[in-house]
C-alpha cells in the first residue's frame, strides 16, 4: 500500500508512557466473508512478532448496534487502542467518536465513519477499484462485447462502489451489459444467476462478478454447459486462496485485489502507541492478478 | 377446596421447592444458570459494573419488544416470521420521513407504526380470515416486507448523507427524535429504548393477563373450536395478535433506526428466530394455550445476558455459536416440557 | 378371527390384581385394590366419575405402572411393561377416550403397533383385508382405506373395538364402550360381548348406564375414591344397593318426576336444513320443522349420524351460512351464523364431544367456567380475577363438581367431571333455551341424578331443552316431546304418552311414524 | 358406505374437480400456477429450451434433499431448523476429508454421513427423550452446528488452495468424487444431483408410504398419546426421524461441497427455511399426521420453478422478494387450509 499524507488534525491522546503489554480492541462487523477472516488473520500475522501486543477480537455478527456494543464494552475494558471495521458510517459514528474523545486512539478499517472523530482511516476505494476492472475489461474486449455483471448485495456500499466504478470504467465503449443479477456475494447464487443467463444468451464473451467466488460459480456453470472456454471471467478480491489460486489455475481470466489493510493497520497502531505521528488517512493500493502475473505475485495498479 | 391449607402445611423450603417445578420456577432456573455464567466468566469485572448491565438491557430492548408482540401471537399458537423484515421496513420508512422528507416526530411515528400495523394486519388477515398457517403466512410477509424494504429505499441505506439530483451529496443533521430515542434518562441510568421496551412490555402484559383479549387468546390456542363454539370472537382476536405483533415490530423499527440513525433496508434479518428463542426458552409453548409475557420477560434476559457474556469476554465466532446451541439447550432442559 | 377361535368354558380367574395402589404426585387415586376376572364372565367395573376405574384398567392395560400389589394372568405373574407388552399377553383394551388416529385410515389404525409387515415393509394388501375381516366380525362393514376422520364418532368407536379385538384376546377390557353408540349399535356390541363371552373370554365392563349393568354384568366390582367397596354377583345386588354402594348415600329414584309447564314458544323451525358438509352435498339435516316452548324438554332421537348433532349446530350458528330454512328465538326470525349471536339471544350448546369442542383442556376450571360469560365479567374489557373466581364457584356447586381446586387444569379431572364444567360454562349465562347433545354421556348415576333435577329446576324456571341422547330410557323419561330424525329429516313426533321405546326405533329406522311428519311443527 | 357408487355416478368432469379439492389436486393447482407465470413471462423463449428445467431441477435439488428429510421431521410434528448448519459442517467436513487429508470417497462419503447422524441424533435424543420442544431443540443445534462448522474449517473456505506451513499456498487436483457429483449422466440429461435428490427422496417416500416406520411417524403427529396406548416405539421412532433428517442434510452437504468444489462454513444459511417452505407449499401441515412426500414434491417444484422463473427474468432482488411473498401466499391459498 503507499500511505497518504494528508493534512490532519492533531490527535488528542497525547504520546503515553511505554508499557509492557499493550491490548488493542480489534472489532470486526461480520466474520462471515473470508475477506474479512484474511483481514483478521493479517491482523494477527502483524502482531505476532510483537510480543507487547495483545489483540482481543470480538465479532458483530452483521449486526451494528452489536458492533456499537463492542465500542463500549472496549472503553470501559480500558484497551490501549481500538482497531475497528464498521459495518455502517452513520451509526458508528458517535460511538468511535465517544472512544476517542476519551482519549483511545482509533483505526477504522475499510469502511469510513463520518467527521474526522478517530486516530487514522486505512482503506481501499472500491469506487476505484471497480473502474480498473471496466478499463481492464474494456480492453481486454476490445471495446465491445456482451457482459454478464453478477453484483453483490446491493444493499451494500461495496456492490454500490464496484457496480458503479465498473459502469465508469466501461463508459463510451461498445460493452453491453446484457444480464445484470444480485448474487449477494454467494457462489452458490452466482452459479444459479449464471445458468439463467447462459439459458437466454448464446453469445457472452465476460463475466464481471463483485467477488472471484461469483466468478468461480459463474465458471461452474458455464463450465457445465460445456461454454466456459468462450468466456472470460473476472473477479474482486484476490484473496490468496481463492482468487489468486483461480487465475492460476486458469479460471479467472483477471482478479483485483482489495487489500485487506491488516498489515497496515497494525504498523499504524505501533506507531500511535509509540507516539509517532500518523497521516490521517491511508488509501491502500490494490494489484492486478492476471495470468502473465500472477507467478510474479500480480502487478500494482496505477 | 383444598390447596390453600396444603400449601400452608408445607412450609417454606416445600414452597420453594414446588415454586422450582412451575414454569416461573424453571425458567428462573435457565436464567440463574446463564448468569452464574457470567460471575465465574466476568472478563476482569466487566460483568460486575452496573454500565455492562445498562448496556445489555439497551441492546437486548429491540429484541425485548419483538419478544413481547411474539408472545401474544404464540400463545394462540401461532409464529410471525415477518417480524424482522417490518422492522427493516419501518426503519426506512421512518428513516425517509424524518431525514430526507423533513417530517416530524409527531407526523412520522403514527405512520411508521401504521406500517406495522398492516403488515401484521395482513398476515393477520391470512391466518385468521383465509386459514392459512401461520408459519407460511408469515413466512410470505416475511419475503414481502423485505422486498417492500428494499425498493422504499433504492436498496440504499437511508442516512444522512443524501443525494441531491447532481448526484452530490448533502449532509442533514440528525432528526431530533433520533437523539430522544438514543440516550438514557432518570439520571442517565436508563437508555429510552429500555424505557419503550418497559412500556411495550408492560402493555402486552396487560392486555395478556388482565383484558377480555388476552383471555380470548389463551382460549383460541388451547382449543380454537371450544373457543368459537363459547362464542368468542375467534377471526377477530387472532387478527389482532397479528397486527399488535406488527405494531411492536413498528416500535423496534423506530428504536433501530435511532439506534442507527438510518434506516437499513437489511436490518433485522434473523431477529424473528431470536425472539422466538426468547419466548420459548421462557417455556411458552408453540402449542399455544400456555405461558405469557412473564416467562418472556425471563426468556428475554437470559438470551440477552447470554449474549452481553459471551461478547464481553471475545468469545471468537466458532465458540460462540457453539456455546449458544449448547447453553440454549441446556437452559431448556431444565424445564423439559415438549409437545 | 382370532377371537372366533372355542376356549373350553372356565370359571377359574384368569386374571388376579392384589393390593394395586397408584398415585399421581401427592394424590392416592387408588387404594389397595383386589380385583379378578373368570373366564367366561363379564365383570363390570363401576363408581362414581373419578373412583379411579380408568386408572385401574390402564395399570392392567401397562400404561400406568402400579405403586404396590400384584397381577397375575393365566395364574403367571403379570407386570406388563408397556401397551405392546399387554397386548402380546393376550390383555385388549378399549379404552375410554378415544385412542385412534383421526387423519390415518381405518386398516392403518386398526393395525397400529402391529402392522403386517414384510421385513418392517407394510403388507397394505393383507392388511385391508384383514382389517375387512375384523370389522365384519363386529358387524360393521366400511371403506377401510378412508381416514378415521371422515366417520361419525359412533362408527369411530365401533372401529376401536374392533382395533382392540384385531388380536388374540384372552381379557378384554371396555372402558365405557356405548358412550357414542346408539341403540342399534350398542345391541350389535351386545351380542358381540355375548359371542366372546361364549368364547371364554374374560370380560371388564366399565359403564354408567344402569341398564347396561343389569343386561350385562356377571359380577360387580363398585369403586369410590379409589377404594373398592365390594363384589358381589349381580344377582345379589340390587339397583338401589348398587346405587348406594357407588354413592355412599341413597340417591333415590332415577329419573326425579317432572311436571309439564309448556309455556310460549321459544323456538319454532320451519324447513330448517343444514349443508355441514358444503352446499354441493346432500343436506345432512334436510327440511326439519319442529318447535321448543318454555319449561319444555324436545327430546331429538335417531341413529348415529341422523343429524341431530348438525340441526344444533346449525340453529347455534356453528356452520355458518350453511343453513336454510327459517328458525325464529321467541317469534323473531333468527338465523345466526355465528355462535355469538345465538349466545347473544339466549341460546346455549353443550356439544357431544367436550374434549374437541367444550373445553380447553390446559386451562383452569374458572378459565373454562367463565369463558363463554367473559364479555359479562370483564366491563370495558379489562378482567377481574377475584369475580371469575366466584362466579365459577358459583356456577360449578350446584353441579357438585369434584376437584382438588378451582386452579385445576381441566384436563387433569375424571370424564365427568368435564362434562360438568362445560355445562357450568354455559349455566353461567342463564340461557332461555338450552342445547343438550348427550349431556350425559360418561357421567355417573349421581351426577345424572342431579343434572336431571337440575334440567327439571331449570325447565320450571322457565328454559327450554332441546336434548339430543342415546340412551333410550333418558330420551323416554325426560322428554315431553320427541321428535325423531332419520337421515336428517324428521320421521316422528311423538308426546311422552305416545312414546315408546319401539315407536321411536321404528321411526328413527326410517318406518311407521311417517303420517306423522306434518304434524312435526304443531305441539 | 354410500361414496364408492357416488363416485362411479359422478363421471369424469366430477372426478376432477373432486381431485382437484384434494391436497394432491390443490398443491398441483399452485404448481400451476407458477408454471403459468414461467409460460408468460417465459424470458425471450428461454423458459422454453430444456436446459433451463434440467438446471431448474439441479438447483432444486439440494433443497429437495432436505426437504425430503424434513417431510419426516414434519409429519410427526416437529420441525428442524439445524439443516442448513448441519450441511455446512457436512460440507466443511468432507471437503476436508477429500481435498486436504486425500481420502478415498469410501471413506469420506461414510464418515460425512455419519456426522449428519450424529447432528440429528442428538436433536431427536433432545427431542424425543428428553422432551424439549422441536423448534428450540434444533434451534440450539443449528447455532452448535454452525459453530463446529467455523471451527473445524478455522472460518476459511476449504477449497483445493491449501496453505503450507510457511504460508504459501499449493494447489491441489478437485477430488474425483466432486467431478463426478458435478456432471450429468443418462446422455448428458440428468445432473447427479438430481439423480441423487431422486434417490434420496424414493427412500423417503417408500419409508414413509410403505414402511411400519412410516405409520408410527403418521401415528406421533396425530396424536401422541393414543401411539403411545397402541404400544408403539414413540421415542425411537420419532429419533429416527431426526436422525434420517440429519443423513439428508449431510448428503445434501455433500452435493454441495461437490459443486461448489469446496467447504463453505457459511453454506446453507436460510435453506431450512425454503426446505419447510416446500414442504407446507405442498400441503404438509406443519400440525404433523397429515401429508407426504408426493406433497412435499410438489412443493419443491413450486418453489424451485419459481426461484428459476424470477431468475432467468432477471427480476431485481426487491421484487424478487415482493413476489416470492405474494406468490407463496397465492400458492398456499389455493388449499385454504390451515391450523
Ligand atoms: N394423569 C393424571 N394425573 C393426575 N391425576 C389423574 C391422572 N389421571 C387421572 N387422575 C385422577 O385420578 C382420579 C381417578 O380418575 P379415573 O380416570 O380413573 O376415574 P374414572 O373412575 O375412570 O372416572 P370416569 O367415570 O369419570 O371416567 C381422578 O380424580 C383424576 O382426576
Ligand atoms: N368430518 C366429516 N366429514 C364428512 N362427513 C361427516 C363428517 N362428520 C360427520 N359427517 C357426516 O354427517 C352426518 C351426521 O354425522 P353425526 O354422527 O355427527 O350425526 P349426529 O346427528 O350427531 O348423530 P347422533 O346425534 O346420533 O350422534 C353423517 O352422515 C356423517 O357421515
Ligand atoms: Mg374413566
Ligand atoms: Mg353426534
Amino acid at each position: 500500500g503507499k500511505p497518504v499524507e494528508q493534512a490532519a488534525p492533531a490527535t488528542p491522546a497525547a504520546p503515553r508512557a511505554a508499557k509492557a503489554t499493550y491490548t488493542i480492541g480489534m472489532s470486526q462487523c461480520n466474520l462471515g466473508e473470508p475477506w474479512r477472516v484474511q483481514m483478521n488473520a493479517d491482523i494477527k500475522a502483524a502482531a505476532e512478532p510483537h510480543p507487547e501486543l495483545k489483540v482481543v477480537f470480538k465479532d458483530a455478527q452483521n449486526d451494528t448496534l452489536r458492533q456499537r456494543a463492542h465500542v463500549e464494552e472496549f472503553v470501559s475494558a480500558g484497551v490501549d487502542l481500538i482497531i475497528i471495521s464498521p459495518k455502517e458510517a452513520q451509526p458508528l459514528t458517535e460511538p468511535v467518536a465517544k472512544a476517542y474523545q476519551s482519549g483511545i486512539p482509533v483505526i477504522v478499517l475499510d469502511r469510513a465513519v463520518l467527521g474526522d472523530q478517530y486516530t487514522c482511516f486505512i482503506a481501499a476505494d472500491n469506487r476505484k477499484i471497480g473502474k480498473a476492472a471496466g478499463e481492464w475489461i474494456k480492453q481486454a474486449l476490445g471495446g465491445k462485447g456482451k457482459v454478464v455483471e453478477l453484483k453483490g448485495l446491493m444493499t451494500s456500499t461495496p456492490g454500490q462502489d464496484r457496480h458503479a466504478g465498473f459502469l465508469e470504467g466501461i463508459a463510451g465503449s461498445g460493452i453491453e451489459v446484457v444480464f445484470e443479477a444480485d448474487m449477494k456475494w454467494l457462489e452458490p447464487d452466482a452459479r444459479k444467476e449464471m445458468e439463467s443467463a447462459l439459458a437466454r444468451f448464446d453469445a457472452i464473451d465476460l463475466v464481471y462478478a463483485h467477488n472471484d467466488p461469483g466468478a468461480h460459480g459463474a465458471y461452474l456453470a458455464a463450465k457445465a454447459a460445456g461454454r466456459d472456454s468462450s468466456i472470460r471471467f473476472v473477479g474482486i478480491d484476490a484473496l490468496p486462496q481463492e482468487g489468486v489460486a483461480y487465475v492460476a489455475q486458469g479460471i479467472l481470466a483477471a482478479s483485483f485485489q482489495y487489500p485487506t489493510g491488516g498489515q497496515e493497520a497494525i504498523a499504524t497502531a505501533l506507531q500511535i502507541l509509540k507516539g509517532e505521528p500518523v497521516p490521517k488517512q491511508i488509501v491502500l493500493g490494490s494489484r492486478l492478478f492476471t495470468k502473465a502475473s500472477v507467478a510474479a505475485g500480480g502487478e500494482d495498479l496505477p | 377446596m383444598t390447596d390453600d391449607r396444603d400449601t400452608a402445611a408445607m412450609g417454606f423450603a416445600g414452597r420453594v421447592f414446588r415454586w422450582l417445578g412451575s414454569p416461573t420456577g424453571r425458567a428462573c432456573l435457565a436464567l440463574a444458570l446463564v448468569l452464574l455464567v457470567g460471575f465465574v466468566f466476568h472478563a476482569d469485572g466487566a460483568f460486575y459494573k452496573a454500565g455492562t448491565h445498562r448496556d445489555a438491557l439497551r441492546q437486548t430492548s429491540v429484541y425485548g419488544i419483538l419478544a413481547a408482540g411474539m408472545t401474544l401471537v404464540i400463545v394462540t399458537g401461532g409464529i410471525d416470521l415477518a417480524v424482522g423484515s417490518v422492522l427493516a421496513l419501518v426503519s426506512v420508512c421512518f428513516a425517509t420521513l424524518t431525514i430526507h422528507w423533513g417530517w416530524s416526530a409527531w407526523a412520522a411515528v403514527p405512520l411508521a407504526l401504521l406500517i406495522g400495523a398492516l403488515c401484521g394486519g395482513a398476515s393477520g388477515l391470512a391466518v385468521a380470515s383465509w386459514r392459512v398457517q401461520p408459519f407460511i403466512a408469515t413466512l410470505a410477509m416475511m419475503a414481502l416486507a423485505r422486498g417492500l424494504a428494499k425498493y422504499a429505499s433504492g436498496g440504499m441505506k437511508v442516512s444522512t448523507a443524501v443525494q441531491e439530483v447532481d448526484g452530490a451529496y448533502r449532509y442533514v443533521a440528525v432528526p431530533a427524535v433520533f437523539r430522544a430515542i438514543d440516550t438514557r434518562i432518570l439520571g442517565d441510568n436508563v437508555p429510552v429504548v429500555t424505557a419503550i421496551f418497559a412500556v411495550c412490555f408492560g402493555l402486552a402484559w396487560l392486555a395478556l393477563a388482565r383484558h377480555r383479549w388476552g383471555r380470548q387468546l389463551y382460549a383460541i390456542g388451547g382449543n380454537e373450536e371450544a373457543a368459537r363454539l363459547s362464542g368468542l370472537p375467534v377471526v377477530g382476536a387472532k387478527f389482532a395478535a397479528y397486527v399488535a405483533s406488527g405494531l411492536f415490530a413498528a416500535v423496534a423499527g423506530i428504536c433501530q433506526a435511532a439506534q442507527e440513525q438510518q434506516g437499513d433496508p437489511e436490518a433485522g434479518a434473523g431477529y424473528e428466530l431470536l425472539a422466538i428463542a426468547m419466548v420459548v426458552v421462557g417455556g411458552t409453548s408453540l402449542m399455544g394455550g400456555r405461558g405469557g409475557l412473564g416467562l418472556t420477560l425471563i426468556g428475554i434476559l437470559t438470551i440477552g445476558y447470554l449474549e452481553k457474556i459471551l461478547s464481553i469476554n471475545a468469545v471468537p465466532e466458532a465458540g460462540r455459536l457453539m456455546l449458544t446451541g449448547v447453553i440454549i439447550l441446556a437452559a431448556v432442559l431444565t424445564q423439559k416440557r415438549g409437545r | 378371527m382370532s377371537f372366533l377361535m372355542m376356549h373350553p368354558a372356565q370359571t377359574t380367574s384368569v386374571l388376579r390384581m392384589d393390593g394395586i395402589g397408584m398415585r399421581f404426585g401427592p394424590v392416592t387415586v387408588l387404594d389397595d385394590v383386589s380385583f379378578d376376572l373368570r373366564a367366561g364372565e363379564v365383570h363390570v367395573l363401576a363408581g362414581e366419575n373419578g373412583a379411579g376405574k380408568s386408572t385401574l384398567i390402564k395399570i392392567l392395560a401397562g400404561v400406568h405402572r402400579p405403586c404396590g400389589g400384584t397381577m397375575t394372568l393365566d395364574g403367571c405373574a403379570y407386570a406388563p411393561a408397556g401397551p405392546n407388552d399387554a397386548t402380546h399377553r393376550g390383555v385388549a383394551v378399549v379404552h375410554q377416550e378415544l385412542s385412534l388416529i383421526p387423519a390415518m385410515s381405518v386398516a392403518d389404525n386398526l393395525f397400529l403397533g402391529c402392522e403386517r409387515t414384510r421385513g418392517g415393509w407394510v403388507d397394505h394388501a393383507s392388511q385391508h383385508a384383514a382389517a375387512r375381516r375384523a370389522l365384519a366380525g363386529i358387524g360393521l362393514e366400511l371403506d377401510v382405506t378412508r381416514a378415521v376422520e371422515s366417520f361419525p364418532i359412533g362408527v369411530r368407536q365401533m372401529i376401536e373395538i374392533g382395533k382392540a379385538l384385531a388380536h388374540e384376546a384372552r381379557v378384554l377390557v371396555m372402558d365405557e364402550p356405548t358412550s357414542a353408540l346408539n341403540a342399534q349399535e350398542a345391541e350389535q356390541l351386545f351380542a358381540l360381548v355375548a359371542l366372546l363371552k361364549g368364547r371364554g373370554c374374560g370380560l371388564v365392563y366399565i359403564t354408567h348406564k344402569m341398564e347396561e349393568i343389569e343386561r350385562l354384568a356377571d359380577r360387580i366390582t363398585v369403586l369410590r375414591d379409589g377404594r373398592r367397596v365390594g363384589t358381589a354377583p349381580r344377582a345379589e345386588l340390587p339397583m338401589e344397593r348398587l346405587v348406594e354402594w357407588m354413592v355412599g348415600r341413597e340417591v333415590g329414584e332415577r329419573f326425579p318426576r317432572h311436571a309439564p309447564h309448556a309455556g310460549e314458544e321459544l323456538l319454532r323451525l320451519t324447513g330448517f336444513s343444514v349443508f355441514s358438509g358444503g352446499r354441493s352435498a346432500r343436506p345432512t339435516v334436510d327440511g326439519v320443522s319442529l318447535t321448543v316452548r318454555r319449561g319444555e324438554i324436545v327430546g331429538l332421537g335417531g341413529l348415529q349420524g341422523s343429524g341431530g348433532s348438525e340441526l344444533m349446530g346449525g340453529l347455534f350458528g356453528a356452520y355458518g351460512a350453511r343453513t336454510s330454512g327459517t328458525a325464529a328465538v321467541r317469534g323473531r326470525a333468527a338465523r345466526f351464523t355465528a355462535p355469538r349471536q345465538a349466545i347473544r339471544a339466549g341460546l346455549a350448546y353443550v356439544t357431544n364431544d367436550r374434549k374437541a369442542s367444550g373445553l380447553v383442556l390446559d386451562q383452569t376450571i374458572v378459565f373454562n367456567a367463565t369463558l363463554a360469560d367473559l364479555p359479562r365479567l370483564s366491563p370495558f374489557g379489562w378482567r377481574r380475577p377475584r369475580a371469575e373466581r366466584a362466579a365459577a364457584r358459583e356456577a360449578t356447586q350446584p353441579l357438585q363438581l369434584r376437584a382438588d381446586s378451582l386452579d385445576m387444569s381441566v384436563g387433569a379431572l375424571s370424564g365427568g367431571n368435564q362434562q360438568k364444567v362445560v355445562v357450568a360454562k354455559w349455566l353461567r349465562l342463564g340461557p332461555d333455551l338450552l342445547l343438550l347433545d348427550e349431556p350425559t354421556r360418561g357421567i355417573d348415576v349421581g351426577a345424572k341424578r342431579e343434572l336431571y333435577s337440575l334440567l327439571n329446576a331449570w325447565t320450571a324456571r322457565g328454559m327450554g331443552i332441546l336434548m339430543i341422547t342415546s340412551e333410550m330410557p333418558e330420551l323416554l323419561a325426560m322428554s315431553d316431546r320427541i321428535v325423531v330424525l332419520h337421515r336428517g329429516r324428521a320421521t316422528a313426533t311423538l308426546t311422552a304418552a305416545e312414546a315408546t321405546a319401539e315407536r321411536v326405533l321404528a321411526a328413527a329406522m326410517g318406518q311407521g311414524g311417517a303420517s306423522r311428519v306434518t304434524e312435526a311443527t304443531q305441539s
